[in-house]
């Protein structure tokens, strides 16, 4: 039995690629706008807050890419710690690590409210701040200095064009939403419910309920959905897991692939295998490497470059034009 | 002192001494954990569990239990946040109310109806946080703290320790007082050591019960709302799971969990225990994620069992 | 002169029992009132009738002239009804001076219990009720008898018109039931009502001047207690004939000696150590013998049995049955050897209350009463039925759960219990504590009759009645020793106080 | 007459309590009666095979769970560890699948008894409280099944997959095994010396003790059965997944658990075990769960109306005392 979803591939595939090309547009920073001090980044202690356990794919992916960039750049010291979920943890995880000594803080942020303690000290310290994933909602280049990340509003939106195309534009779908109070979830369903709104009035939400972003909620959710609307025509999973978990519940109901078009967000490897079998339709990528690009906007901007005071990645999306050619890119 | 009182001593205080000697290792082990900074964010992040563990440790000494301070924790927070734009008062005394009032109507049903406080408070924990999604749209809204006077509550140092460390100790102390010192905290214990008897004794066992959930639900309302003014904002996603968390602080701390013996002191060590605990964790840095949570099952049965040898012991000399 | 406080025609209902049927009864200031039944009776549910514990179906309470209605135990305590209850109901992990002054702490500044002044009272008091002990230690660390008269302090020095005692002296040493008399008088003298519940008939003439006897729950009699001789009494309660109660005496143990005395042990315990509680105890049971154990409260005569079943961890010692060792610290290799103890404290270490009454006699012989760990419910049938039927334990049926049993049935319960496991030695620690006198007899009886069949007994009581009517042999303890053995024509009350005595004095 | 009267009010006073004693007795039967007639009337669809099939089938684990859950409430015991055994018993079930189906699920039982024995030694032998105990192993068993399998792993095992998916006279296999394992659950409480062992040491531990029962060896024996009745749970919610999750499979599921035992009646101090009102509650928490996802309630409706309904199911359920 080959176990499936080993962990990414390393090298260039799938790397991630900036949107906008830095520089051309929004305010930027400096090391002399912040009012830092020069380092050398090789001989620097350099903390890296993760904010959920290292157990999906995406989590995995990137801490992975963390610490292969910063081995590959030499950088000795790299202290990693993981809030296991819990955002007063995440808080005093940076703050341990501030105390730690750290010179460079990379964070995955749980949520994007409530830093104001851990920046206050960094600030006072003058430890610039990469944020990646997530956003945190202050003022770059004085609180933090950047953000290196999707837009997760813009991905409902782009989910909501797939699922649009997929049904002809009318229809009734379901939103299996991810665990409520996340920003995450907040941005993707925002995005898709405004998108649909604006270009596809005959398409109704007629369902939301959360999967809280795991296969067997997912799968649990459906199998109630599918039997008391047995109308329903697609689904839009706010991540691939619980996409996979609808996928089961629908096999589970002697569905055939494609009865039910099934647009998700996240671009894990089974999730393109679901487009190569014919069950999903549609994935809209959120790229989790982000070791490359952090390590190479802290080194411009301790060379004394301007950094944008955001860094977003362009996303792709993958259906059945591209998921079998892409599958060996998917984390 | 004679044998007895040193034994004695040992017993009530297992916890204090487990953290000393979990200090003792762990500043041999790593440099950079005795350090004032280190010190400083494990106190200051303990001093929230630690209002709630004040509350939790009346809560068991009844021979009860709150499992919905999490829920209310983070209620309190957003309460806070929300009335921060109505001024200091308002974002103190908003989320006090609501968690007060939780509190009194969890303790009326438990002590009026009988029903068992588990799965009374188990209802206040999803009854509190769909409160809590209800008002903050589905946890979509982030209320973001307004009023400088209420952020700089929690904020505010004195010699490196914010504000909320010291107002902890004040309320453990005075905990202390109420528990030790007063006609109120002998019903208390009295209530958990037998509460047939102490109905037939002459306490007010309902009014007692009653007072005891108001508290514990005051002190998690207080803690969020603290959080809150650290934070500046009423962050959604806290609390889950942060009853298990100040349970174990207090049971480890000496308090039973069937009622009727135990003590602030113990709690607060408790709570202290597992910052400690996280913090060592942190200190070696390259564990993954799932190591962590082995270590720290790991650290918590040792601690545990550690802590009822030493208690055992002292009932045989 | 005017009752303080009133029954009248009081009615009282559990599912399937009617516990009080119209009873009326009236207490005087300055009278000690003695209430007085079988057990199951209904003095307890009276009593608790008065205390505002439970409400009453039917009929009214007055008290102090007025029509009363307490809600609770601390509204009758308020308004100066004093009680002790049968099982001594106090916090048994806080300490003693908490216990002894909850409610009524002395306060320092800013109105916080002052603990100096707090122990210091407390010892004050206690001295007077003669228990001198450390009143910071937690009231469990206390034996049962000293435990209660930390309660009877309790109740008694609160600013009461009437003050209720259910069976007070039920583990009280002799010593201390003096004490007791001394308070009772001092309390009668200054104008307190005072109702008294005794299976103890002795004291009754002792300190009571008007009795009531409840019978299956209706009132029997009422009246001065002077009018009515002992056995006129006894007929009254048990609703029998007087020429019958007469004819079959007082105690029913046989006057004649059990055991030859040539036998081998059938258990016999060596050397019992432990500190601060057993020094060096040595006991020895022959089949059919019925060894006492004598001495006050403390003496160690509850651990002595304890260790004998395993029940207590050991410095030293060993227990042989029939000339083979014990494992020690396991009550079940005990009993599977054929040494049962019957507790002394039914309510902690007795009764399960949340199972029923068939339950709880068939529970120690379960592993017997099937096959494969399938229980077989033909048999627990059977043996229930028998140990109902010769015990005469009075329930609504075998189903009914054993809380809600008569203190003194429960007893019964759990000696069916024991006697289900067919033991060839019975330990049996107060066996006859709360019982009334016709089950007293009873039991006694029985106890003869098991003897007579060749069980070995130790028997603990603070009876010196019962102990020197029904051992053969009497071992008296002190702090932890055996001071003395007395044995044939040396079985007097009188010679086991002066061992005592002579022990203590010298 | 005076005997007359007093035997004819006796009556009806014996009358009350016995209506009392059955909603305490069968409220929770009468509560899942309510809902299901209110989902006939107001849910569509709600009367197909396929929805009780769905039912059924998601209920499942937490039956499972819930029995061994009732057993330790029953010794005045709780375990909170049963969502992590579910998690390892995941997390071994695919990683000895290259064996077959059979010993890995064999495995994976197998550890959840370790775990079980190991939260039973340190409440029967050490005498630490069930509740910090299980609290310990809640957080170092999912730990330690999340190092096994680090993250979610799809399986192509047609056996497992069959045992999750198949069906034997239209009735889901694993509710067969939900419901097999009730009745043995049942005959061991009511039937086994055993089972009243159990119940009497949840009732007075020193007496149990003074009884000569083996009251830690028995201790012992129900935390393993606990854990292994939940790894058996993990087993299945596995197979039915068609993947090992051990990051999120049982989460909080020790809540549920708990509150389908008292639900159905089971005092948490213990002295009594009742398993099919187990399974009712059990049931009364899914069919409630499933009505408001039904209904499409947001999130927060459903958390409060949760937070009503197990008040009043545990409000009618409860002791009354006599006054
Ligand atoms: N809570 C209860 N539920 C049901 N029946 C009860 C309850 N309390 C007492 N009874 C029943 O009421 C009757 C009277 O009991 P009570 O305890 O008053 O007897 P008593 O005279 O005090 O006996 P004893 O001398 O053994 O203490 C008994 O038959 C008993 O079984
Ligand atoms: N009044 C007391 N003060 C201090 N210690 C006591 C007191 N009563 C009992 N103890 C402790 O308990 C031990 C044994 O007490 P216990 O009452 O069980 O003995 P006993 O001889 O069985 O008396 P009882 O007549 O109550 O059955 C003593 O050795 C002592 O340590
Ligand atoms: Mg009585
Ligand atoms: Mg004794």
């Amino acid at each position: 039995e080959e176990p499936q979803g080993a962990p990414a591939p390393t090298g260039t595939a799938g790397r991630q690629v900036v949107q906008t090309p830095a520089g051309t547009a929004g305010p930027t920073c400096t090391l002399e706008q912040f009012g830092g001090t020069k380092f050398d980044l090789k001989t620097a202690t350099v903390g890296f807050s993760q904010s959920e356990k290292e157990a999906n794919p995406f989590r995995i992916a990137e801490t992975k890419s963390i610490r292969d960039e910063a081995a590959e750049l030499g950088i000795g010291d790299l202290k990693v710690t993981n809030a296991q979920s819990q955002f007063s943890k995440q808080i005093t995880d940076v703050q341990q690590l501030i105390a730690q000594g750290v010179q460079l803080l990379v964070i995955a942020p749980l949520n994007s409210d409530g830093w104001e303690p851990v920046l206050q000290q960094a600030a006072a310290k003058k430890i610039p701040i990469i944020t990646v994933d997530r956003k945190i909602n202050a003022k770059p280049c004085s609180d933090y200095l950047t953000f290196i990340g999707s837009d997760f509003y813009e991905q409902g939106k782009r989910a909501a064009d797939r699922m649009i195309d997929a049904l002809g534009g009318k229809g009734k779908v379901a939103i299996l939403l991810g665990a409520p109070g996340n920003n995450v979830t907040t941005e993707r369903t925002n995005g898709f419910k405004d998108r649909v709104k604006e270009k596809a009035p005959d398409i109704t939400i007629s369902f939301e309920q959360t999967g809280e972003f795991a296969r067997e909620k997912g799968q649990q959710v459906t199998e109630q959905l599918i039997q008391s609307n047995p109308d329903i025509n697609g689904i839009y999973a706010e991540n691939d897991e619980m996409a996979l978990g609808a996928v089961t519940a629908l096999k589970g109901a002697g569905k055939e692939p494609g009865d039910i078009k099934i647009v998700s967000v996240d671009g894990t490897r089974s999730a393109v295998q679901g487009i190569v079998d014919g069950w999903l339709h549609a994935v809209i990528e959120s790229n989790p490497r982000f070791g490359p690009l952090a390590f190479e906007t802290a080194q411009k901007f301790l060379d004394g470059e301007a950094i944008p005071d955001k860094v977003i990645i362009s996303d792709r999306d993958y259906d059945t034009t591209n998921a079998k050619d892409s599958l060996g890119e998917a984390y | 002192m004679n044998r007895e009182q040193v034994s004695r001593l040992l017993q009530q205080h297992g916890a204090v001494m487990v953290l000393g000697l979990l200090v003792v290792v762990g500043s041999l082990a790593f440099d950079s954990f005795a350090t004032t900074a280190n010190a400083a964010s494990v106190v200051v992040s303990s001093s929230f569990l630690a209002i709630i563990a004040v509350g939790m440790t009346f809560v068991i000494i009844s021979g009860g239990i709150d499992l919905s301070v999490g829920s209310l924790f983070v209620l309190g927070g957003v309460l806070a946040a929300y009335g921060s734009q109505y001024g200091l008062l308002v974002a103190l005394l908003l989320p006090l109310a609501v968690c007060g009032v939780v509190g009194l109507l969890q303790g009326l049903v438990i002590a009026r109806t009988g029903m068992a406080p588990f799965i009374v408070t188990l209802a206040g924990l999803l009854g509190v946080r769909g409160l809590m999604l209800a008002i903050s749209d589905e946890g979509a809204t982030t209320y973001l703290v307004e009023d400088r006077a209420f952020a700089t509550l929690g904020q505010g140092e004195i010699l490196g320790l914010s504000y909320p460390v010291y107002l902890t100790a004040a309320l453990a102390l005075l905990a202390m007082v109420l528990l030790q010192r007063t006609g109120f905290g002998q019903n208390v214990y009295a209530i958990g050591g037998n509460e047939q008897a102490a109905a037939l004794m002459g306490v007010p066992v309902v009014r007692t019960k009653v007072y005891v959930y108001v508290m514990s639900g005051l002190l998690a309302g207080l803690a969020g709302a603290l959080n809150a003014a650290r934070l500046s904002s009423g962050v959604t996603i806290l609390g889950i799971g942060l009853e298990l968390d100040a349970i174990a602080a207090v049971v480890i701390g000496g308090t039973l969990l069937t009622g009727g013996a135990g003590g602030i002191t113990g709690s607060v060590a408790g709570v202290l225990l597992l910052g400690v605990i996280q913090s060592l964790i942190n200190q070696v840095g390259n564990l993954t994620s799932a190591f962590q949570q082995v270590v720290s099952g790991l650290f918590l049965a040792l601690v545990v069992v550690a802590q009822r040898l030493l208690s055992k012991a002292q009932r045989l000399t | 002169m005017e009752a303080v406080l009133e029954a009248r025609a009081v009615s009282k209902r559990f599912p399937g029992v009617l516990a009080l049927d119209g009873v009326s009864l009236a207490l005087r200031p300055g009278e000690v009132h003695a209430l007085v039944g079988e057990n199951g009776a209904g003095k307890s549910t009276l009593i608790k009738v008065f205390t505002g514990v439970y409400r009453p179906d039917e009929g009214e309470l007055r008290y102090q002239g007025g029509t009363a209605a307490f809600g609770s135990p601390m509204e009758a305590q308020r308004a100066g009804i004093s009680t002790i209850y049968q099982e001594v109901n106090l916090v048994p992990m806080m300490s003693v001076a908490r216990n002894l002054l909850l409610g009524r702490e002395p306060r320092g500044r800013f109105g916080v219990i002052d603990a100096a002044a707090l122990y210091g009272e407390a010892e004050r008091v206690l001295a007077g009720y003669g228990v001198e002990t450390d009143v910071r230690r937690p009231l469990r660390t206390l034996g049962v008898g000293a435990q209660q008269m930390v309660a009877l302090a309790r109740a008694v020095s609160v600013d009461a018109r009437v003050v209720i005692m259910d069976e007070p002296t039920s583990s009280l040493e002799p010593r201390e039931v003096e004490t007791l008399f001394g308070v009772i008088r001092r309390l009668r003298d200054s104008g307190i009502a005072v109702m008294y519940v005794s299976h103890r008939l002795d004291e009754l003439y002792q300190v009571c001047d008007q009795v009531t006897v409840l019978r299956d729950g209706r009132l029997a009699h009422t009246g001065p207690l002077a009018a009515l001789d002992r056995l006129k009494l006894i007929a009254l309660m048990l609703g029998r004939d007087l020429d019958e109660v007469r004819a079959q005496g007082v105690t029913r143990f046989s006057r004649d000696r059990h055991g030859s005395g040539a036998d081998a042990p059938v258990v016999e315990a060596r050397g019992l150590t432990r500190r601060h509680v057993l020094d060096g105890v040595n006991v020895s049971v022959e089949p059919g013998e019925v060894v006492g154990l004598g001495g006050l409260l403390g003496a160690g005569r509850t651990e002595t049995a304890k260790a004998i079943v395993g029940a207590l961890p050991l410095d030293g010692g060993q227990v042989l049955v029939a000339g083979l060792p014990l494992r020690g610290g396991s009550t079940a290799a005990a009993i599977k050897a054929g040494v049962s103890l019957l507790p002394e404290d039914r309510k902690a270490e007795g009764i399960i209350p949340t199972l029923s009454v068939r339950e709880n006699i068939a529970l120690a012989a379960l592993p017997a009463l099937g096959r494969a760990g399938v229980v077989s419910e033909a048999k627990i049938d059977r043996v229930v039925e028998i140990f109902m039927r010769r015990l005469r334990i009075k329930a609504a049926s075998q189903h009914q759960l054993v809380s809600e049993l008569s203190g003194g049935n429960q007893q019964k319960v759990l000696l069916a219990r024991w006697l289900a496991v067919r033991p060839k030695v019975l330990l049996l620690d107060e066996p006859t504590r709360g019982i009334d006198v016709g089950a007293k007899a009873e039991v006694q009886a029985l106890i003869d009759e098991l003897a007579q069949e060749g069980l070995g007994v130790l028997l603990i009581s603070s009876d010196l009645e019962e102990l020197v009517e029904g051992a053969d042999r009497i071992l008296v303890l002190r702090e932890g020793t055996v001071v003395g053995e007395l044995s044939g024509d040396e079985v007097t009350e009188e010679r086991i106080m002066a061992t005592i005595a002579e022990q203590a004095d010298g | 007459m005076a005997e007359l009267t007093s035997r004819g009010s006796a009556r009806v006073a014996v009358l009350k309590p016995q209506v009392y004693a059955w909603v305490q007795d069968y409220g929770v039967y009468a509560a899942v009666l309510v809902l299901l007639l209110f989902n006939v009337l107001f849910t569509p669809h709600f009367l197909d095979a396929s929805n009780f099939r769905t039912q059924l089938v998601q209920v499942t684990p937490i039956v499972i769970v819930s029995l061994g859950m009732a057993l330790v409430i029953g010794t005045q015991g709780i375990d909170l560890s049963v969502g992590s055994v579910m998690a390892l018993a995941a997390a071994l079930t695919v990683l000895y699948l290259g064996y077959g189906w059979l010993p890995a699920a064999v495995v994976a039982v197998i550890g959840g008894a370790v775990v079980g024995a190991a939260g039973g030694a340190l409440v029967a032998y050490v005498g630490v409280q069930p509740i910090v105990a299980t609290l310990a192993l809640l957080v170092g068993v999912r730990g330690l099944a999340n190092v096994l399998v680090p993250q979610l792993v799809e399986f192509r095992n047609p056996d497992l997959i069959a045992l999750g998916s198949s069906s034997v006279a239209g009735i889901p296999v694993i509710v067969l095994i939900a419901a097999a394992l009730t009745v043995i659950v049942l005959f061991v409480v009511r039937r086994t010396t055993f089972g009243r062992q159990v119940v009497a040491i949840g009732g007075n531990r020193s007496a149990s003790e003074l009884s000569g029962l083996p009251v830690k060896r028995v201790l012992l024996i129900v935390y393993v059965i606990c854990g292994l009745l939940a790894a058996l749970a993990g087993v299945l919610a596995t197979a039915r997944l068609q993947a090992s999750d051990p990051t999120s499979l049982g989460l909080f599921i020790e809540l549920s658990a708990i509150t389908a035992v008292v639900v159905g009646g089971t005092p948490l101090t213990g002295g009594r075990i009742r398993v099919l009102s187990t399974v009712m509650g059990a049931l009364l928490m899914q069919l409630l769960a499933a009505t408001l996802i039904k209904h499409n309630l947001p999130q927060s409706w459903t958390q409060m109306v949760q937070a009503v309904i197990i008040l009043a199911a545990v409000y009618a359920t409860r002791k009354r005392g006599t006054r």
